[in-house]
């Protein structure tokens, strides 16, 4: 019996360890669901730690390369992991399809026919939100995010359509990853002249933002607008009532209504007793995407050229929606505006607007697109 | 002005912050010279189990005992099962403690999970205080006032019972205080607990303020003993003069040159060595 | 024969079979070598300081990143020749530890840790924040392998790469071992146990240190660029506190102010970070507990354990 | 101008509110063998250490042949061929006795930032730690680590080291305290074997030891120079009797 | 006779692999002053240290007071009432010289006979530490902390005090000033066991003198037999 070997890279230790957790078991759920076979063949998944380190990422992969000799590999949190490993990768022309990393350049400047990615890149549910803000009426607005190319992206996408559909960025602040007390930015906020803060924070520094923004009496005086990762359905329950109200822009929540997440969230929750995350759904995607093109070759993975032309072709529909590639191996799906409400006592991201069929460039096309500089290039000049 | 008399705030509030947490290491390691990486472990085990007893019972004031008081016995097995054998062995000190570190760090991350989790203050400590058109979350205001009675309370303590001078004896030349009729081993453990307690105690306070996740461990070490140095070894005044300093330098930069805001802890730090190479209040 | 003479003869023969190993192994167990080598040199590196002089510096990460960008900004932007890049990066490295060591030799102590660690930090800021330069959190990537100007070896495929490093931590450790025995090298240990005595005796102390501090970065800006050229890239993580902090466990796991211990303590560390993690996800506490182990069976680090062990046989 | 070897001017040493030297001047000739005198915390080790340069006065000045020192580095000093023992032994203790005296023989060679060939390839250096372990003889060997050397030996293992260097200068503060009675002669037969051009300034609280090893008295007290003479000087003194020797009150 | 208040029988001790005491017997009454001499090297030091607790024999016994100690750790030692003025004085550099003695006047008040000592007592024995009171020890002159030594000693009014060359640094005056407060100690009813360099010192002070060579004892004697015995002070102290 033939085995396929797919390898899954993820952050098993430190702080992104959780969001490693989501990643493998959306993946492993997928597996499951598909008796772990594909094809015909026998589907073999290899877990390993990249410890969120480039470095160390780059030998786990070589090792998932050269020694296990697998066929795809998925997964991949950091962006500077996946910036380290695109080389290496490119190179070796293995499969690799990106669950949560979010650079904008690996699917533009630096796309490959064999970089894949999954889930939103770093301003493709910004750009929308932008404009949309501007149409709810706020025209000035405040930005607050990590000084870093996710907060630069994130940041950057809902800056340009904002600015461009009329409304201005009095100020953007962009307090280091790490900090550990962001009361002397948030006292700092030139929150008088503004109608709403935009903040794009995630994980641990989410929580604390959120917190302190309410300690310090913004909450209730001015809006807070973000990217998912702000109120994302894994620590949602941690930040408490302070996160109500909050509005944010992604792909997924676990409260979507579209055909495929009732069942999604339903055997998440059974199996791993939480609900799912984007952190999971993108790596169930992951996996959905490579069982597809593996199917769709019928298990031959001889010709990684075709290999990689059967995953670009992929299309299905996923707990988000109906997922497909772009030319450059980013996904194009909706994306919506989600508010944080209760609902039966429980904190959810309640989609309120849908973005139909959105692609990394948005409206642009891409060589316009990538003719612009870079968002990680502009970071603070965007406020004038 | 309210500008800056809210930065002053903010100052004071993580000075206290950094002080509280960086108290046990200065009694711990600026008296008995024992580098313990895993202080920022015992901050660490202190959130969390603070965290289990107010999810148990909703008690924030049991909640910092208990921790103060599980942290202090883990603190105690710890010192004289490990950290004793490497007595007066630097680097010794420094990859055993560093290997408790990682262990505990570890094992909370499998008992505990990595989502990153936030202690419920007290009702009465919840919301802000307004004054002069100024807003001030109560909390911060709490952890002022604590910071400033911990060290008064540790201070007098040192003073006191003269422990202070017999753990000081103890680190000059342990075996001429054993023949002056100290136990010392006992004498250290002691110490070492309470520097323990305090670290678990500041575990609670701080993940009420900060929240407690994977990794706070080791970012907290790093100011701990970043505060401790720089007041000067050996000195509470240090301690406590270096957490302002600290404090305010961190938060004062942060709310001026946000642009340098990577900046505002390490700079001032290198600088302040240069100028006083035996910190503030060192006396070598 | 003279012992020198078989001591030579063994240190050939052990090159040989280490660079024979490399043909032998699976391009992943040879690619885990070069790891292990890179972090050895940098570890041999921060020894001098360490172990040898007393100095414990937590920035050593510092000089090793500012090699290694050096080496990948010149193959960026200038030459692929392995030579310019390796000199131009010691030097850059040298010239950071230079005056790094101006600033950080004015402490002594858990001072100079501190220092040491403060200025770490802030060349880890500066790698995150001068994007231009550095590709900021990005890193600089797409950077070539070098070109060493001798015809016949070819570093493009992992063997011949690895034949590369290990050539180069050889150098390394064989200078290494002519700095320790020579006077100099005792000097530091002189100033290790007593710099006011040394002082007294006629030894310009302050400059020693200042010395061995620059020597010690041009090793870790050297080990910076075999580790460049190796991974094609180099991101701040490289610069900062935890790669300081895993450089200064290798050395005293190994055995402080030994030779071989910095060698031994990087392969273990580096084998139980990327070997054992793929069997258990609990490898950190596995970790950890081989630290604690180590102290309390080896408190000076194995290679002094194995070697006091040794002597006690050959005397008893 | 033939200077002095060592002259002290009007120096000060002020420790917080304590004046522990308090404008001493001191004239010390080529060759001069003199030794300090004064009760426990005098000022004597203060004064050794300003000429040592371990400390730098809070005024005056020192000079060695007539060049002004007052702010050199102690490792400048060495050069100028000033040696020292300390009061309490400063040796490195985890090193041989041979590594020790090694260190104190290279100290002043241009051999010391030798990089490249061995330390233990340097013949004429290996040759005169011969000649001092011949000459002083540490009946442990040369090979015993120094911290399991007795008190005595590691008392001789600091003089030795400052001799090794066959210096100009030559500062002993207490050389005999801790030393057995054989050792203590051993170590006066040493000092006046000196070879006579060398200057030697010793603090002493031994008097037969001190009037078998100098011609000339300095009696500090509470940080002042209180006179310098003779022995017969000295002992007719009657302040030194009582401030010194405790007689006569 | 008396019953010896500390006796110490067949005692070996090692440092690591080198054999220091070899076999050395010893005791010594209440009230007495036994004066131990030696070359550099025998092993004075050793067995004060033995004595103390420092480095347990690997074979012998030590009584006090009746009771075996052999095995007991320093602090109970110190406890049990004795006290040691180590070689090199060993003062604890950090602490000020109030700070020493106040914590080594801490744990013990012995109803002793006559006067006991108090930190005024040594600041009266020693007029040079009330001095210097507030200075750290490591700053002292070694004079100083010579003195400091033995008044840390003293305070914990201990019934035997050892010292270990405890003359060595200290100016004529102070010698004589060390001299009176030792024959005060005695007078109180404490135990003294000196090891001396100082011939004449030891003497006059000794009621009995032991001489080690080589890790054992060599010669015992009262002070004028050992004066008388020129052959003796020749072989073993090299006058
Ligand atoms: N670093 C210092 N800080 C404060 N006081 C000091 C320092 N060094 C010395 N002293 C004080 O200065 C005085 C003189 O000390 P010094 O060591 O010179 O005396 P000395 O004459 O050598 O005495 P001794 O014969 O006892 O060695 C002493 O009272 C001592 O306490
Ligand atoms: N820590 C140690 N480790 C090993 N050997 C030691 C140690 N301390 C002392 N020795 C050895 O033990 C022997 C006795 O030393 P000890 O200090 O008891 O002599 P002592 O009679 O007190 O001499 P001194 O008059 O010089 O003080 C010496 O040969 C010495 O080298
Ligand atoms: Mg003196
Ligand atoms: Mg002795």
């Amino acid at each position: 019996e033939e085995t396929i070997k797919v390898g899954m890279m993820s952050p098993n230790t430190g702080p992104f360890a959780v969001i490693g957790e989501d990643v493998r078991n959306g993946f492993q759920l997928y597996v499951d669901e598909i008796g772990g076979m594909a094809a015909g063949a026998k589907l073999e998944v290899i877990f390993e730690d990249t410890q969120a380190k480039p470095d160390v990422g780059l030998t786990k992969i070589k090792k998932l390369v050269e020694s296990d000799g697998v066929n795809f590999v998925g997964g991949i949190v950091s962006s500077s992991v996946a910036y380290a490993l695109r080389d290496y990768m490119v190179e070796k022309n293995v499969p690799l399809v990106v669950s949560v990393a979010s650079a904008d350049g690996l699917t533009q400047q630096l796309a490959a026919p064999n970089i894949f990615r999954t889930n939103s890149s770093g301003s493709q549910a910004s750009h929308p939100f932008g404009k949309w803000l501007f149409e709810q009426g706020y025209k000035r607005v405040v930005m607050i995010a990590p000084g870093y190319a996710m907060g630069f992206e994130q940041t950057g996408g809902i800056a340009r359509t904002f600015t461009e559909a009329g409304g201005e960025v009095i100020q953007s602040l962009y307090p280091p990853l790490g900090t550990a007390d962001y009361a002397p930015f948030l006292t700092s906020l030139k929150i008088d002249e503004a109608d709403a803060v935009v903040a794009v924070f995630a994980g641990s520094e989410a929580i604390k933002f959120v917190k302190q923004f309410e300690e310090y009496g913004l909450k209730g005086t001015i809006p807070l607008v973000g990217t998912s990762l702000l109120t994302d359905d894994l620590i949602l329950g941690q930040q408490g009532d302070s996160a109500l109200g909050i509005v944010t822009a992604s792909h997924y929540s676990s409260a979507l209504d579209t055909p495929g997440n009732a069942a999604f969230v339903k055997a998440y929750r059974e199996k791993y007793d939480r609900s799912p995350t984007l952190y999971s759904e993108g790596s169930y995607v992951t996996a959905k995407a490579i069982h597809m093109a593996i199917e769709a070759l019928g298990g031959d993975l001889s010709d990684p050229a075709k290999v990689n032309e059967a995953l670009a072709a992929v299309s299905f529909d996923s707990p988000r929606g109906p997922f497909k590639f772009d030319g450059y191996n980013s996904p194009v799906h909706d994306i919506y505006a989600f508010e944080v409400k209760r609902k039966d006592g429980e904190l959810v991201n309640e989609p309120i607007e849908r973005f139909e069929a959105v692609s990394q460039f948005y409206t642009w096309s891409p060589e316009d697109y990538m003719a612009m500089k870079p968002y990680r290039d502009i970071a603070n000049d965007w406020a004038k | 002005m309210a500008f800056y008399t809210i930065q002053i705030l903010n100052g004071l509030s993580l000075a206290m912050l950094l002080f509280l947490i960086a108290s046990g290491l200065s009694v711990i390691f600026g008296l008995m010279r024992i580098i313990n990486l895993a202080h920022g472990s015992f901050y660490l085990l202190g959130g969390y189990f603070g965290l289990s007893v107010l999810n148990q019972t909703g008690n924030f004031w049991l909640a910092i005992l208990v921790a103060a008081a599980i942290v202090a016995a883990i603190g105690m097995v710890l010192q004289r099962v490990l950290l004793e054998r490497v007595h007066g062995n630097e680097l010794g000190q420094v990859l055993m403690s560093f290997g408790v570190l990682l262990v505990i760090s570890d094992l909370a991350l499998w008992f505990w999970g990595g989502l990153p989790q936030t202690l419920d203050r007290p009702d009465f400590l919840d919301g802000a205080l307004r004054f002069a058109g100024l807003f001030f979350p109560k909390y911060r205001v709490a952890l002022i006032v604590c910071g400033f009675a911990v060290a008064l309370a540790i201070w007098l303590i040192i003073e006191r019972t003269r422990i202070g001078a017999v753990i000081r004896a103890g680190v000059d030349d342990a075996e001429m205080v054993r023949a002056i009729g100290f136990d010392i081993k006992m004498v250290f453990l002691l110490v070492f607990g309470a520097g323990a307690a305090l670290a678990g105690a500041a575990g609670v306070l701080g993940g009420a303020m900060l929240g407690i996740y994977p990794g706070a461990d080791f970012e907290v070490v790093l100011q701990a003993f970043a505060v401790v140095v720089i007041g000067g070894l050996g000195s509470l005044r240090g301690a406590f003069v270096g957490s302002l300093l600290i404090g305010f330098s961190d938060t004062i930069g942060k709310a001026l040159l946000p642009e340098f805001a990577m900046f505002t802890i390490f700079v001032p730090m290198v600088a302040m060595l240069v100028i006083r190479p035996e910190g503030l209040f060192g006396r070598a | 024969m003279k012992p020198s003479l078989v001591a030579g003869a063994l240190a050939v023969a052990a090159f040989a079979a280490a660079a024979a190993l490399g043909g032998l192994l699976s391009s992943y167990s040879t690619g885990l070598l070069i790891d292990c080598l890179i972090f050895s040199v940098l570890a041999l590196g921060l020894n001098l300081l360490l172990g040898q002089t007393g100095l414990p510096s937590l920035g050593h990460a510092a000089y090793f990143g500012v090699g290694a960008y050096t080496a990948g900004l010149v193959m960026l932007h200038v030459s692929d020749s392995f030579w310019w890049g390796a000199a131009a990066a010691i030097a850059t490295s040298m010239a950071v530890g230079a005056a790094y060591g101006l600033l950080a030799l004015r402490t002594s102590g858990v001072y100079f840790l501190i220092i040491t660690l403060a200025l770490g930090q802030i060349t880890f800021a500066i790698a995150f924040s001068w994007r231009s330069l550095t590709g900021g959190d990005d890193g600089l990537r797409g950077i070539g392998r070098p070109d060493l100007g001798l015809p016949g070896l070819n570093v493009d495929t992992t063997a011949g790469y690895y034949l590369l490093a290990l050539t180069a931590a050889a150098a390394a450790l064989l200078l290494m071992r002519l700095i320790v025995r020579s006077p100099f090298g005792e000097a530091l240990r002189g100033i290790h146990q007593n710099s006011d005595r040394m002082a007294a005796l006629g030894y310009n102390v302050w400059l020693y240190k200042f010395l061995a501090f620059v020597i010690s970065a041009g090793f870790a800006g050297w080990a910076g660029v075999i580790f460049v050229y190796y991974k094609g890239f180099i991101s701040p993580e490289a610069v900062g506190i935890v790669v300081s902090a895993e450089v200064t466990l290798m050395v005293i796991v190994g055995g402080a102010g030994t030779l071989i211990g910095p060698f031994l303590g990087a392969f273990l560390v580096v084998f139980m970070s990327h070997v054992v993690s793929g069997y258990t996800d609990r490898w950190l506490t596995v970790l950890g507990l081989l630290y604690i182990c180590v102290m309390l069976f080896a408190p000076k680090g194995i290679v002094t354990l194995v070697g006091d062990a040794w002597r006690a046989r050959r005397s008893a | 101008m033939s200077a002095q070897a060592v002259d002290v001017d009007n120096v000060v040493m002020q420790f917080g509110g304590l004046r522990a030297v308090d404008g001493v001047s001191l004239r010390v000739g080529v060759g001069e063998r003199r030794v300090l005198l004064g009760p426990n915390g005098a000022g004597k080790t203060t004064l050794f250490n300003m000429i040592g340069g371990q400390l730098q006065p809070t005024s005056g000045a020192v000079r060695l042949f007539g060049q002004d020192v007052s702010r050199q580095n102690p490792y400048r000093r060495a050069h100028d061929g000033l040696a020292r023992t300390f009061q309490i032994t400063s040796l490195f203790p985890d090193m041989t006795v041979g590594e020790n005296l090694h260190l104190a023989v290279r100290a002043l060679s241009a051999s010391r930032f030798g990089m490249i060939r061995p330390a233990s390839q340097y013949p004429r250096i290996a040759e005169r730690v011969a000649d001092v372990l011949a000459e002083w003889r540490f009946p442990a060997g040369a090979d015993t680590l120094v911290s399991n050397l007795s008190y005595g030996d590691q008392r001789k293992l600091e003089l030795a080291m400052a001799v090794a260097n066959r210096p100009r200068i030559l500062l002993l503060d207490e050389p005999t305290s801790g030393l057995s009675a054989t050792e203590t002669e051993s170590v006066v037969g040493l000092i006046k074997g000196l070879p006579e051009d060398v200057t030697v300034i010793v603090v002493e609280h031994d008097m037969d030891v001190a009037f078998a090893v100098a011609d000339l008295f300095t009696i500090l007290h509470n940080g002042r120079l209180v006179t310098t003479g003779t022995a017969a000087e000295v002992q007719a003194n009657e302040d030194i009797q009582r401030i010194y020797f405790g007689e006569g009150e | 006779m008396a019953q010896p208040i500390v006796s110490v029988d067949d005692v070996h001790t090692y440092y690591g692999d080198s054999y220091i005491l070899q076999g050395v017997s010893l005791d010594v009454r209440p009230g007495e002053l036994v004066a131990v001499l030696g070359r550099n090297g025998v092993g004075k030091s050793t067995l004060a240290s033995t004595i103390m607790g420092f480095n347990p024999p690997r074979r012998g016994a030590i009584r006090f007071e009746g009771k075996a100690l052999t095995r007991a750790t320093p602090e109970a030692r110190s406890r049990a009432g004795i006290a040691l003025v180590p070689q090199g004085r060993r003062t604890f550099r950090s602490l000020s010289v109030a700070e020493t003695l106040e914590i080594a006047r801490h744990l013990r008040r012995f109803d002793g006979q006559g006067l006991s000592w108090t930190v005024d007592a040594v600041y009266d024995a020693f007029p040079r530490l009330a001095e210097r009171r507030d200075n750290r020890a490591g700053t002292l002159s070694g004079g100083e902390q010579q003195m400091l030594a033995v008044g840390r000693a003293l305070v914990g009014n201990p019934r035997l005090v050892i010292l270990d060359e405890p003359t060595e640094g200290l100016s004529p005056l102070l010698v004589k000033e060390l001299f009176g407060v030792l024959e005060m100690v005695k007078a109180q009813g404490s135990t003294i066991l000196l090891v001396e360099q100082r011939l004449k010192f030891a003497l006059a002070l000794a009621d009995r003198v032991v001489i080690l060579n080589k890790g054992k004892v060599v010669y015992t004697a009262t002070p004028a037999e050992l004066q008388a015995d020129e052959d003796v002070r020749h072989r073993y102290l090299g006058v």
